[in-house]
């Protein structure tokens, strides 16, 4: 299993020198550059190329990239242009944020939804399980960000029940911390519920047709027993990858829901970056997010074989 | 077990809010993005200098009237020729660590600034990039500090005082650790600088020992500062619509809103509404060497096209006036003649058009959606008039960073653009008159306007710049390089609670405010 | 099976409703949808318009019925440029196997490790941020999952005993893949198509969220819903009718798309 | 009331789809005695699986019993309680189903799903109690080392095993009844025989009476007291097994014995001085997974073969699953590269693709595929893809391939329209009839047919090896007939050649290898199927070879050949 885990690593490191590269090459591609963002229209030339040659912006881009990735192999992603903070600590420090807000959504989400999806597909056909598609299928129709609206609008505005604005750290006020977070999570959870529940639904009704299913009803073993003992983990393995999936996807995609909510996540500094030119921070982010990605799909792969023991991890 | 789950959900919700502890709140300023540094005027943005100012300050500083007053100096003297300046330092004013501030501790700010290794933004301002340079800077004792200039300005002490320029703010230099590299602001100012959370909140806690300098109340950076409230926390919201919800719900205290949500927060019971002007010009820039647009004839027939009044109200939602002038009309020099701006004519318009030989070629607006911005709005109200006036207008609406880089190589036809705040109408000639061919992000490059500007450089007698003043206004309405809407709007949001705020040119002023429970 | 039919029922319905407003969209609209009104400014639903106007007393129906056929559009164009692209790439790499197929895989890897929204970012600052930057950046960042869906296809279709029976009548590799592989990845490529409309479509309206979708003044739902959130507590028709549009449109896709993979799945097939 | 010696009694049993109103068992009845061993034999769609299902309430969602008893001991079936009749399940009623790879649970230890039973029904017995009697049972159905198989999963074992400890699990607890649903058709012969008789054993053992169902009469006719015959829904014959195997008095019975392949008259065969095909010392090898850091040692399929095939000669290769015989068949026809050895067409060498000979071998060597389901291409009409095979045959003019197929589509029985059919609306016969079409429509001089006819119903398999004899007679094509089945390559073959591990291991003319085996193997593949003799009743004899033949096959050597032999891409398509 190390082996496994070790070659896969290996494996992703092309990978993830594609995604260096192509980043770097990108974020020059734009127009616009950190420079003149920074002095706005005050910009005059001697400012703006004494300014670009303090940031090393004035060297050939393949140097540029030289320096940059020898850095990088030394685990020194740079410093931001625009906060003068280094990259690595900054990224890991948002990145926190937003993995507490993934996570808590997606494990509440899987808490709610395998479970109903199951069912779903154990009465398939019937008025609950057309009920709990429809759901699932409305919510996975409303777009997250419009969804985070509303719910702001309705508790936060209306009821006056959530705090609106801001986010506070754990270990600044665990309280109120968890207070701030209602919000974002249960959007996201309301999100992936209906991704999740149509998944597990799916599966489930695959599952449920196999004859050991049957067999075990054969032994006389009761309907919940069936369901819970036989069929949930097997059902549950491809659901499992899915929301290994929807992990890797959501710490770099919340940047909206990090928006409404003004939540100092992952998501929120990439797009802040793209704007303000910031590259040290784009490409930390960017490689970030890609390692997070490919360590994410690992551990899914390598905790695979718990719900489906014909795999292995090797 | 599903529908316990959803039922227990809110239910939880519920408990949590009752039993929120309540906390003793600070007073709570919103700051749309988070500061650069705590580094005076070297790492910096207008949220920077905004908070920084309450914790730093220079030698001399901007009044409401746009005059340079002086600040830590209690006064200045200027030698004939124009080339010394003589500070008076106030005594009795004391560092935030206790410390007293002296003519050393001027002297090694200026010199940490002058030092191109601390990367001070205005560095070029006085080592003689751009003309001026200070050649020496000495302190024959502890209270007076003298700087040689190598030609005389009108714009040294403006320059100084600046605001991006962190007011050249007097430092203590155990701001700086041991090994030269920046820690934290030990200033003079009314506030200290206290935790900076990165991307969350910066908390100022009030400088007990703070030396107010004379004044009955507040006037621009000088006047009354005292510290009154226990703590301010700057909290980073970045999101427009959430600091509307928050100011509104009551967890901010102060918001700079936009300008769509005054009438709107006007109804609100709890809040009070300010909307001062600033010096920041909302503008329309022409290319002049645009094949089309360097045609005069048309730039003008654009120009009579606008209903100007009507754009400005839009755009600002009915809080702003139109001032076509660069003068800023709080500025001293803003008289009769700068109030003379273009007038709203369908049929001159049409005219001039005719004259210009426009044959419904396609003109495009560049244009942003920064939040705080009305280049959107003002583009979209000045492409209808236009199409009204048979002009082929259209918008491109770009991101902010993109705008800046046509703005800054000079490739657009028309855009869309804010200038910021210069409160001296030779600075603000400045920003947009120069030659093309060395900077192309000038837009107007008439010889003898520039040489006009040159002038109000150097001559410090006001009635004679207001001359200078009077003739650049006209010349400018006759070139239609770019076309001055109006000055900004700085629209503030605060709680009822809070008492004695107010911003000035943008930034949050923090002093001889206090907080009502 | 059961929902098959509701589904197609309701999914169709929806779906033909939107595509007939983009279509009357494209051509006729009650108000100019570009046309100010600065004297009708936030005008509620009900009256002269019907639901209401925007910040510039722009039309909102009007706006919302050219948004249709240009976000239409817009998702149309894109998934006709990934599932191109993707089929492209997925047959090819599916076909020549060996490192090149290797090469690309990790490429498309590389690709699928950010999040599409975030993928369209950056190439979208590349290419502009116009309908056609935003086409070509979606598209793109959408690409590698086609080409991941269709080169597992071809894999296993190639295993299929029709595909060794054609290579043992001595078709060429190049026939047997386009006479028998590509058909054969037809219905899966027709539900994933169906679900990326859907796709499309939320990450429009995401990238003008942040700012960085269809520029105005052209209205599409999802910079009339980015507009909208300044003026949500005050004007909350300008939020709600987009945000209905895109829901409804999803839901229909999704209901649509669901009956699509009922009707191609071959195992549902012979139940 | 029931008689004491009835165990199970089901009467006028209809059961239907419920959406679509169809009956699929249209008011059986037939009862079953205590210890007997009852057999039903029927074809797909006969509703033998939803009437045994039935008994245990175990229908799938979609059937619906619309009429009927069914009767258990003193209990009625049909309208007990759930929480009872559950307590009837596994204790008093077993069922061993069809498909060993999806009848355990993947994800639960061996152990676990052995003891679940005992939990539930033996509430008397301490831990300890299970767990002994688990082990011995695992003991008695042949499990090598009970006590590391308690704690392994399914996968692991092959589906002999599988199908093993399946049995097992039934019979710890000793039910009154069970239910074997195709209990052994995944399986090869000689598991097949092994599992049965290890079934037949234990049921006798405990007094179990046993409901076998299954297409496969000759194996039902091996093991059961009583036999009925199912078609359509409805039994047609009841009656002791020898009685109505040999005098059966329902046509569709006649029909089901006469469709048991059986032994020709031997044919000659000219001996001709070429081989049409030959093989030298072929070795095939997959290359080891590659890891990134090493390769693994690669894996050897065949070992060296030689073999030849006269001109239109029939050679039937025969041997289990892992034996090497599909390997031989797809690198004969060139779908796999060889790593060592010859293939001569015609005496000259066929060296790989693109190479001068190679067109020609190509155009007369065809082949026909195991799955009438996926070797044909879903998106072709029948015409299309029969049409096809003729793209290739230089100077043919489009009406006269147009002629060409016609007439074979013809010749295999789907005239007509079938030409404007898509293979989703054909039957498997009339798929497996558009396969050969499509394999012998350029006239080839050579056909691989890998196991042609495993797949299909035993009617509808006789009319298939009938229509393959009468055109390998009329276009005198040679043929390799791969099969594991040995009833049919008695039907078929002129020569047989018995492969295991990748070796030859016999070959000889049809009758010497069926009547005086030499190899071990070839005895025990022998004694899995029955020899015929018609009787004059329109019925048959059985009789059974070398049933003494000891079984020694060790099932885990089996398991890990089989696993090997996977060729190197379909696992990849497996982990993709």
């Amino acid at each position: 299993m190390l082996r496994f885990a070790v070659t896969r690593i290996l494996m992703a490191v092309p990978t993830l020198l594609i995604v260096a590269i192509a980043v770097f090459a990108l974020i020059r591609l734009v127009p616009g550059d950190p420079a003149s963002l920074m002095l706005g229209d005050l910009a005059d030339a001697t400012s703006l190329a004494s300014l670009r040659h303090n940031l090393g912006l004035d060297r050939p881009l393949p140097v540029q990239f030289a320096i940059w990735f020898q850095n990088a192999l030394s685990g020194d992603l740079g410093r931001s242009i625009t906060s003068d903070q280094a990259v690595l600590p900054l990224v890991i420090e948002r990145f926190w944020v937003s993995a507490k807000v993934v996570m808590a959504a997606v494990i509440f989400a899987s808490l709610v939804a395998v479970p109903a999806g199951m069912i779903a597909a154990w009465r398939q056909n019937s008025a609950l399980d057309v009920a709990l598609v429809a759901v699932s299928t409305l919510l996975l129709s409303v777009p997250t960000f419009w969804l985070g609206l509303l719910l702001l609008l309705f508790f936060g505005l209306k009821l006056g029940w959530l705090p609106v604005v801001g986010y506070v750290s754990f270990s600044d006020d665990p309280w109120r911390a968890l207070l701030y977070l209602i919000m974002p999570v249960m959007t996201l959870f309301l999100h992936e519920i209906g991704v999740l529940m149509r998944m597990a639904r799916a599966s489930a009704l695959e599952v449920l047709r196999l004859d050991y299913i049957t067999h075990a009803r054969a032994k006389g073993l009761s309907e919940s027993v069936v369901l819970w003992r036989h069929a949930f983990k097997n059902a549950f393995a491809p659901t499992w990858t899915l929301i290994g999936l929807m992990l890797g996807n959501l710490l770099g995609g919340i940047a909206v829901v990090e928006t409404v909510f003004t939540i100092p996540g992952l998501g929120r500094l990439l797009v802040d970056s793209i704007f303000a030119r910031d590259y040290p921070v784009i490409q930390g982010c960017m490689l970030f997010i890609a390692v997070i990605y490919v360590l994410v799909n690992l551990v899914v792969d390598l905790l695979y074989p718990m719900f489906d023991p014909r795999v292995t991890a090797e | 077990m599903t529908r316990r789950l959803l039922f227990a959900l809110p239910c939880a919700l519920a408990v949590l809010i009752a039993v929120s502890p309540a906390i003793a709140k600070p007073l709570t300023v919103a700051l749309n993005a988070d500061i650069r540094s705590s580094n005076p005027g070297v790492n910096r943005d207008d949220n920077t200098d905004g908070v920084i100012l309450n914790v730093v300050e220079g030698l001399v500083a901007y009044g409401e009237d746009a005059r340079v007053k002086p600040l830590l100096a209690k006064s200045y003297e200027v030698s004939d020729d124009g080339l010394t300046y003589t500070f008076s330092l106030r005594e009795g004013v004391k560092f935030h660590n206790g410390a007293e501030m002296t003519a050393a501790d001027v002297l090694w700010s200026w010199n940490r600034y002058m030092d191109p290794k601390t990367e001070w933004r205005c560095l070029p301002e006085f080592d003689g990039r751009n003309r001026l340079k200070v050649v020496s800077a000495e302190a024959p004792d502890a209270h007076t500090f003298v700087m040689k200039l190598n030609e005389p300005s009108a714009l040294f002490l403006a320059t100084m005082a600046r605001t991006d320029c962190a007011m050249t703010a007097i430092l203590h230099k155990d701001s700086v650790k041991a090994d030269g590299s920046w820690d934290k602001p030990i200033g003079t100012g009314p506030f200290i600088f206290g935790e900076w959370k990165r991307g969350e909140y910066v908390t100022l806690n009030p400088f007990h020992d703070y030396q107010s300098p004379p004044g009955e109340k507040p006037d621009g950076y000088v006047g009354s500062k005292r510290p009154l409230i226990d703590e301010a926390k700057f909290l980073i919201v970045p999101d427009a619509a959430t600091v509307k919800a928050a100011v509104v719900g009551g967890s901010l205290d102060v918001a700079q809103v936009a300008d769509s949500d005054v009438a709107e927060l006007r109804q609100s019971p709890a809040l009070d509404i300010s909307t001062p002007q600033v010096a920041t010009k909302h503008t329309f820039l022409f290319q002049t060497r645009d094949p089309l647009l360097s045609n005069v004839k048309l730039r003008q027939a654009i120009a009579a096209a606008l209903d100007m009044k009507q754009i400005v109200a839009a755009a600002s939602n009915g809080l702003g006036t139109v001032n076509n002038s660069a003068v800023p009309p709080t500025s001293a020099y803003f008289d009769e003649v700068q109030r003379q701006g273009y007038s709203h004519d369908l049929q001159r318009a049409k005219a001039l058009l005719a004259e210009a030989g426009y044959k419904g070629e396609e003109i495009t607006i560049l244009a942003n959606q920064r939040v705080a911005m009305p280049s959107y709005p003002a583009a979209v109200m000045a492409q209808a008039m236009m199409q009204a006036a048979g002009i082929n207008a259209r918008i491109e609406v770009l991101e902010w960073a993109t705008q800046l880089d046509r703005y800054q190589t000079g490739r657009y036809q028309m855009q869309s653009f804010s200038y910021s705040s210069r409160l001296d109408p030779a600075l603000s000639y400045e920003q947009f008159s120069g030659p093309k061919d060395e900077q192309p992000r000038k837009v107007w490059e008439n010889p003898k306007a520039l040489d006009l500007i040159d002038q109000a450089y150097v001559i410090s007698n006001e009635e004679k710049r207001g001359k200078i003043f009077d003739a650049l206004h006209r010349m400018m309405i006759e070139d239609t390089p770019l076309i001055i809407l109006y000055n900004g709007v700085d629209s503030v949001a605060y709680s009822k609670r809070v008492q004695g705020y107010s911003t000035w040119e943008g930034k949050p002023r923090l002093w001889e405010v206090s907080v009502a429970d | 099976m059961s929902y098959s039919a509701p589904n197609a029922l309701i999914g169709g319905t929806t779906i033909g409703v939107v595509a007939v407003a983009a279509l009357i969209g494209a051509v006729w609209t009650p108000y100019d949808p570009l046309a100010i009104d600065f004297m009708a400014r936030l005008a509620p639903p009900g009256g002269a318009h019907w639901l209401g106007t925007d910040e510039f007393g722009r039309d909102v129906l009007s706006r919302l019925m050219a948004g249709a056929s240009t976000s239409a559009w817009i998702s149309l164009l894109t998934v006709i440029l990934a599932v191109g692209a993707g089929t492209a790439l997925g047959v090819f790499t599916g076909f020549v196997r060996g490192w090149v197929d290797r090469v690309l895989m990790t490429f498309n890897d590389a690709l699928l490790a950010f999040p599409g929204i975030l993928l369209a970012l950056g190439l979208l600052a590349v290419f502009g941020a116009n309908k056609y930057g935003i086409i070509f950046a979606l598209g793109i960042a959408y690409t590698p999952s086609v080409a991941r869906v269709v080169r597992g296809t071809v894999l296993s279709l190639r295993e299929r005993e029709f595909v060794e029976a054609s290579r043992v009548m001595g078709n060429s590799e190049i026939y047997t893949m386009w006479r028998h592989i590509l058909p054969n990845c037809i219905a899966p490529l027709t539900v994933l198509a169906t679900s990326l409309f859907g796709w499309v479509l939320l990450a429009e309206s995401a990238l003008s969220f942040l700012g960085l979708g269809v520029p105005p003044p052209a209205p599409t739902w999802g910079n009339m819903l980015a507009a909208s959130r300044a003026f949500i507590a005050q004007a909350a028709w300008l939020g709600i009718f987009p945000g209905l549009c895109i829901s409804l449109t999803l839901l229909g896709i999704n209901l649509l798309g669901d009956a699509v993979r009922d009707r191609l799945d071959p195992r549902m097939r012979g139940v | 009331m029931m008689a004491n010696d009835t165990l199970l009694a089901v009467e006028g049993l209809t059961l239907e789809v419920a959406r679509a109103g169809m009956q699929v068992v249209k008011g059986i009845s037939f009862t079953v005695a205590p210890g007997e061993l009852l057999g039903i034999v029927g074809e797909s769609g006969s509703g033998k699986t939803m009437a045994a299902r039935a008994a245990m309430r175990l229908e799938p969602p979609a059937v619906r019993r619309v009429g009927g008893s069914i009767r258990f001991e003193a209990h009625e079936i049909t309208s007990m309680p759930p929480a009872e009749l559950r307590r009837l399940r596994g204790a008093r009623i077993g069922m061993v189903f069809q498909e060993p790879m999806t009848s355990l649970n993947p994800s639960m230890t061996v152990g676990r799903q052995l003891e679940e039973g005992l939990v539930l029904h033996r509430r008397d017995l301490s831990a300890d109690a299970r767990r002994r009697l688990v082990l011995d049972m695992l003991d008695r159905v042949g499990i090598a080392e009970p006590v590391a198989a308690l704690s392994a999963y399914p996968h692991q074992f092959s589906g002999g095993m599988r199908q093993r400890i399946m049995l097992a699990s039934v019979m710890l607890l000793r039910p009154a009844l069970l239910i074997a649903d195709e209990p052994t058709t995944a399986l090869d012969a000689v598991i097949q025989r092994e599992v049965l008789e290890l079934m037949v054993d234990l049921t006798r053992d405990n007094g179990t009476a046993v409901l076998m169902i299954s297409h496969d009469l000759s194996m039902v006719a091996r093991y059961t007291d009583r036999v009925i015959v199912m078609q359509e829904g409805a039994i047609v014959e009841e009656g002791p097994t020898r009685d109505l195997l040999q005098h059966p008095r329902h046509p569709y019975t006649r029909k089901l014995l006469a469709a048991m392949p059986r032994r020709g008259p031997a044919r000659d065969v000219n001996r001709a001085s070429v081989p049409i095909v030959e093989v030298r010392d072929l070795v095939v090898q997959y290359s080891g997974r590659q890891g990134f850091l090493r390769r693994s040692a690669p894996k050897r399929a065949l070992h060296g073969i030689r073999l030849h095939i006269d001109p239109g000669e029939v050679v039937a290769l025969v041997g289990g699953s892992g034996s090497g015989k599909t390997t031989l068949g797809r690198a004969i026809a060139g779908m796999i590269q060889p790593s060592g050895g010859d293939i001569l067409f015609s005496g000259r060498p066929i060296d790989g693709p693109r190479r001068g000979h190679w067109a020609d071998y190509r155009l007369n060597c065809q082949m026909v595929f195991q799955d009438p389901y996926s070797s044909l291409d879903p998106r072709m009409k029948t015409g299309a893809l029969v049409r096809e095979a003729l793209r290739l045959v230089p100077g043919m003019s489009g009406p006269e391939r147009r002629a060409r197929v016609a007439e074979v589509l013809d010749e295999v029985g789907l005239g007509g329209d079938f030409a404007e059919r898509y293979p989703h609306e054909l039957s498997g016969g009339q798929r497996q009839r558009v396969a050969i079409a499509r394999a012998i429509v350029r006239r080839p001089a050579f056909v691989i047919a890998d196991e042609p006819v495993s797949a299909l119903d035993t009617t509808v398999r006789a009319q298939v090896l009938d229509l393959f004899a009468k055109l390998q007679q009329r276009h005198g094509f040679a043929c390799l007939f791969i099969s594991h089945d040995l009833g049919v390559v008695e039907q078929v073959a002129d020569r047989v050649v018995v492969m295991q591990h990748g070796s030859i291991v016999e070959e000889g003319d049809r009758d010497a290898v069926f009547d005086a085996p030499r190899h071990a193997y070839t005895r025990q593949l022998l004694s899995a199927v029955p020899a015929l003799e018609a009787t004059p009743d329109g019925g048959v004899r059985l009789k059974w070879r070398f049933a003494d033949e000891p079984l020694t096959i060790r099932e885990t050597d089996r398991a890990e050949a089989e696993r090997s032999a996977r060729p190197r891409s379909e696992l990849e398509a497996g982990l993709g």
